[in-house]
């Protein structure tokens, strides 16, 4: 028996709908469960403050904002290789978390930034990486919204998430180069410093409820996406039907 | 050189609109689509062109042989009437735009930019694109759409003279063409709906 | 409570609109989920009834 | 091939004139940016490099929608792809026609336009080579970006949605080295990075290109 | 006049989301200046409220062929010419359809995109107003000009070439305006002058607008 | 309510191509507009639905009072059928597009976005405008392109009774539609050539 028999629609909702019950119970708790443990049981930063505790929900959500750009490159890769619908359905049900997650993550950065670096946004490497990936997002949700054929929609979103995602690595490594070049020493903030420095400490009494954490967001993930996914899929069965009705009411 | 369709289904914005179809299409010959509004005609004579795949079954004899033209004339209204011929020559590797404008009757506004064309006189210049093709198999959607009775006729006649000269015709359309050909009536064909409880089908 | 010191906007605000953020994500997948798996069973059930 | 590039420069020249159109909107962008930041000579010779990049990037983009979605309004393209030339042909042709009537134009127009910047005056060899180095892969990854959308009603600004990110190493690049160049430092490193990016784009978008509007055209 | 309205609206929603791509423009073009001019903290806050005039004027520009130009070309600005409405409420209402599609979510979003561009504090409040004030003119000139383009198969470059020199008091006095209150000076002579321009052209050009369509019509 | 043509005279592109025209369009009537491609029908058609002046003589009894539909329809391709229809009923202040959607067959496809819609259906959501205008005087031209004929008949029984109840209309064809109605030629009133020694005139 392949895993590809899950990539029948039927099969996948079926199986789906039994694992995510408890899925939604353990990533609530998880992620709850993390949030208040670093919210009210870790200790604040001797030279950030309480605002370190803002790292049990920026790193988690960063994380997740790449991976989730990452699962849709797999299933976009399955989608033009073996055309399963629930594939090309799952990248297009990640693509609104992916955003949220992004969103998070610049969003609480910011939040960060403003007593720690003095500045609510800084163009680093890394932050302006995760500008260009939230465009990206932008970009992939806009044209699967503005395309009425599915099956063209699938198609062509899948090759966007391919070729934009070179630009990506190649736009990540600009970057980098960017703003190492000529005028460097402006800014004294550079979260490779600051994130440096708050990695040691990291290791005792931060890890266990950041673990945590990530592993509440991930699961998160994967349960919204099974669910969205599954939603994808009734929507498109939806338009069959409708379609089908249409063909027996014109016979 | 003939061209067959064989056990052909088509579909158009995920549907199937039309199955089962099979026929052949000699040299010589041409066959006449008919069948009611929003039957699948026009899917049907695209998926023939190549421009959408087939859902089953196969088209032979087609690659590199069929010039298609289409509801929409793919004329460029800046350009004149002989530049846009003469392009659609240099593309097809053809020559000689004189004849073509000759069968249609478009002596007169040869320098005339497409832009300042009539309804009909725009058609015109589109069929006169089929003569300097030099493709053997016609695919023609619905081509007398806004000619006059006299253009009509005149159009028929280029049809005749290609089937003369070796060539084939399918064509699609609604009015009465005079044209001696095998008339298929699309409307048997009609694609019956997948049974409901098919989630697969029904997916499609 | 516990005492967030200076830093308190910035860490209750980062909380909150996170949270608010997920909570409408989840909120929303669900209600929409919801409508649509209604939709598709009724359809379904008046393309039985139909034929 | 060479009937399509003709026909295309034809109609670019006579459509109201597609050669000064993307000239002219790159003058207007460079010529609106002293009223927005003020005309500090300093500050504007400071950010001139960078300005004429935007410029050549937006004039650049505003022009996408001309390369595919007329032929496919009039059924042009319809008829195109069933005539015996590949779509990778016809589609490489129109990035060609595109950067001759769009790029070209701006790069040699660009050193112009830098003098109402106050552009240093060892820049102005710099924004040339890079602009000519840098307008082949924007005019390559429009075409991309136009193909994606061809189908779409006045798609003109989800376009520019698509491809502005897909354009922002060849900016980093390319902006870069221009304002390296105007520092006097050295713009090997930027150079080589451009160089690739629009060799590797045109090279090989061509044929995700075709790919894309066969699907479009089905 | 309402139906008119809400068919815009509409369709905007519907093809793929006009309120979206204009602001996801705006967006664009701000993140792409820092890459283009270099990422110096005190040089962005200096430009930032230039920077976000010019990418709102462009964002609305990019946006005006929707407003005749698709009416235009499906034969429905006919079909409404020979309606009970008159012109010159049809060209107020595709006005204001566009300012709230394009114009009214840019006023919104641009004091957030100040962040990214280091906008002095005090600025914050003076872009928002300078905008508020501002856009609707931008709007109804850009009908204006999209009037006068209707006819012409893809007009949209020679509409920007048309419109932006119109665009330039507004401009001038909005980015004037945003300038002097980010750096604490009294703004009260370019708000006058600016809410002036808005005021004139909104009450004043759609008549312009209309006759021009008139002629365009025939 | 009548529709009276005097000495009308009509240019496009700078030029007349009819001249004298004249004739009454009083209700109950249909007038069929005939002559060949390129005459000038279109023309005529733009010129009294009041897009473009005469060159000479006057339109009365239109203002107001004409709906026209022309060669390209109008149609939203993201709207559906009903919102298109429902948009056009607001504009002309009227109530109710049913009875619309049913004359002209289009019951099944009432909720279908428009741009799913084959030639010949958008072409019946583009007639069934007419409807719900409200308006007496019909300017239609050649409003049967790519209908089959089942439903160019169904059209000829909307017009009829178009015609029952007081209205009237003025079709551009060049089929026949069976349809009892004046047939006014314009092939006769083609405008001659301007002298070329007249400089004003043919300036003009
Ligand atoms: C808007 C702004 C920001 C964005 C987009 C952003 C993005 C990211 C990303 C993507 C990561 C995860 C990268 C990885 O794990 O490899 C990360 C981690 C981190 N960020 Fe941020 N960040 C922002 C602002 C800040 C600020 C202001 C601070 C703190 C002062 C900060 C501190 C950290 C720390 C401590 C980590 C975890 C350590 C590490 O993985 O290297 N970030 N951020
Ligand atoms: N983009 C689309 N999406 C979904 N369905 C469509 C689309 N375009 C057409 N259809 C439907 O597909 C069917 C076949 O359409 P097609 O255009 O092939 O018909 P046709 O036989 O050419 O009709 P006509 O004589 O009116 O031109 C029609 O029922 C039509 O409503
Ligand atoms: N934009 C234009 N500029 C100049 N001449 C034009 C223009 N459009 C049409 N013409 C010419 O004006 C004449 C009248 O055109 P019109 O469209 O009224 O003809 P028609 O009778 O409607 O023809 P058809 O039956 O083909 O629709 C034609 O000879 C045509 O070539
Ligand atoms: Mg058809
Ligand atoms: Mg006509």
């Amino acid at each position: 028996m392949s895993i590809w028999e899950y990539a029948n629609p039927k099969k996948f909702l079926a199986t789906s709908e039994k694992v995510m019950p408890a899925l939604w119970v353990l990533s609530i708790a998880l992620t709850v469960g993390g949030l208040i443990w670093g919210f009210f049981l870790t200790p604040d930063d001797y030279r950030q403050g309480s605002t370190v505790k803002i790292i049990f929900i920026h790193v988690p959500a960063a994380l997740m904002a790449i991976n989730a750009w990452f699962m849709m490159l797999v299933a976009s890769l399955i989608w033009v290789i073996r055309r399963h619908h629930v594939s090309a359905l799952a990248a297009k049900a990640a693509a609104p978390i992916g955003v949220v997650m992004t969103l998070i993550a610049l969003i609480t950065g910011a939040l960060w930034g403003q007593p720690m670096w003095g500045t609510w946004w800084a163009w680093d490497p890394r932050l302006t990486s995760f500008l260009v990936l939230f465009l990206f997002y932008l970009g992939y949700i806009a044209l699967w919204e503005a395309i009425e054929d599915p099956d063209t929609a699938a198609d062509l979103t899948a090759i966007l998430c391919l070729v934009g995602s070179v630009f990506a690595v190649l736009s990540r490594y600009a970057v980098l180069f960017w703003n190492q070049g000529l005028h460097q020493g402006a800014s004294v903030m550079r979260a490779g410093a600051v994130a440096g420095d708050t990695e040691e400490r990291v290791s005792n009494v931060f890890a266990t409820p950041l673990f945590v954490c990530m592993g509440g967001f991930a699961l998160l993930f994967l349960v919204l996406v099974l669910y969205r996914t599954g939603t994808e899929i009734r929507a498109r069965r939806i338009k069959a039907l409708l379609a089908r009705e249409r063909l027996e009411a014109e016979a | 050189m003939t061209l067959t369709v064989s056990d052909l289904s088509v579909a158009r914005g995920g549907l199937p609109v039309l199955e089962g179809l099979s026929f052949d299409l000699p040299p010589g010959v041409a066959v006449i689509l008919r069948g009611p509004n929003g039957i699948g005609k026009t899917t049907l004579l695209r998926t023939i062109a190549g421009l959408q795949p087939p859902l089953k079954g196969t088209v032979t004899g087609a690659e590199d042989q069929v010039a298609y033209a289409a509801h929409a004339d793919g004329i460029k209204l800046t350009l004149t009437v002989a530049e846009n011929l003469a392009f659609w020559t240099r593309v097809f590797d053809h020559t000689g735009i004189d004849d073509a404008i000759e069968s249609f009757n478009l002596t007169a506004l040869r320098d005339r930019p497409a832009g300042a064309l009539s309804a009909g006189q725009k058609r015109r210049l589109g069929l006169a694109r089929m003569l300097v093709t030099g493709r053997p198999i016609w695919i023609l959607d619905e081509p007398t759409v806004s000619l006059d009775s006299d253009h009509v006729r005149q159009f028929s006649d280029v049809v005749r003279r290609h089937l003369e000269g070796g060539g084939s015709a399918l064509i699609a359309t609604h009015i009465d063409l005079g044209l001696e050909g095998t008339v298929l009536n699309v409307g048997p064909f009609k694609a019956a709906p997948p049974p409901i409880d098919d989630f697969d089908g029904g997916f499609l | 409570m516990i005492d967030l010191g200076r830093y308190a906007g910035a860490v209750l605000s980062a909380y909150g609109v996170s949270l608010a953020m997920l909570v409408a994500l989840v909120l929303l997948s669900l209600r929409r989920g919801r409508k649509v798996r209604a939709d598709m069973e009724m359809i379904e059930e008046r393309g039985r009834a139909n034929g | 091939m060479i009937a399509l590039l003709l026909r295309d420069l034809n109609l670019a020249m006579r459509a109201g004139g597609g050669f000064g159109l993307g000239l002219s909107f790159f003058l207007i962008v460079t010529v609106m940016v002293p009223f927005a930041v003020g005309p500090e000579t300093e500050l504007l010779s400071r950010i001139a490099p960078g300005v004429l990049w935007i410029g050549a990037l937006l004039a650049c983009l505003l022009s996408l929608d001309r390369i595919l979605a007329l032929d496919w309004e009039d059924g042009s393209l319809d008829l195109l792809a069933t005539a015996p030339l590949p779509l990778e042909a016809i589609v490489t042709i129109k990035s060609l026609a595109h950067w001759i009537t769009t790029g070209l134009p701006l790069v040699l127009i660009a050193p112009v336009l830098g003098v109402l910047l106050h552009l240093p005056a060892n820049a102005y060899l710099w924004i040339f080579v890079s602009l000519l180095l840098g307008t082949p892969a924007l005019s390559v990854i429009g075409t991309f970006g136009a193909a994606l959308t061809v189908g779409l009603k006045r798609g003109g600004l989800l376009l520019s949605l698509l491809v502005l990110p897909l354009y922002v190493p060849t900016l980093i690049f390319g902006a870069e080295m221009a304002r390296r160049g105007a520092s006097g430092l050295s713009t090997e490193t930027p150079m080589l990075l451009l160089a690739g990016i629009s060799a590797a784009s045109v090279a090989l978008l061509p044929f995700v290109s075709a790919a894309v509007l066969r699907i479009n055209l089905r």
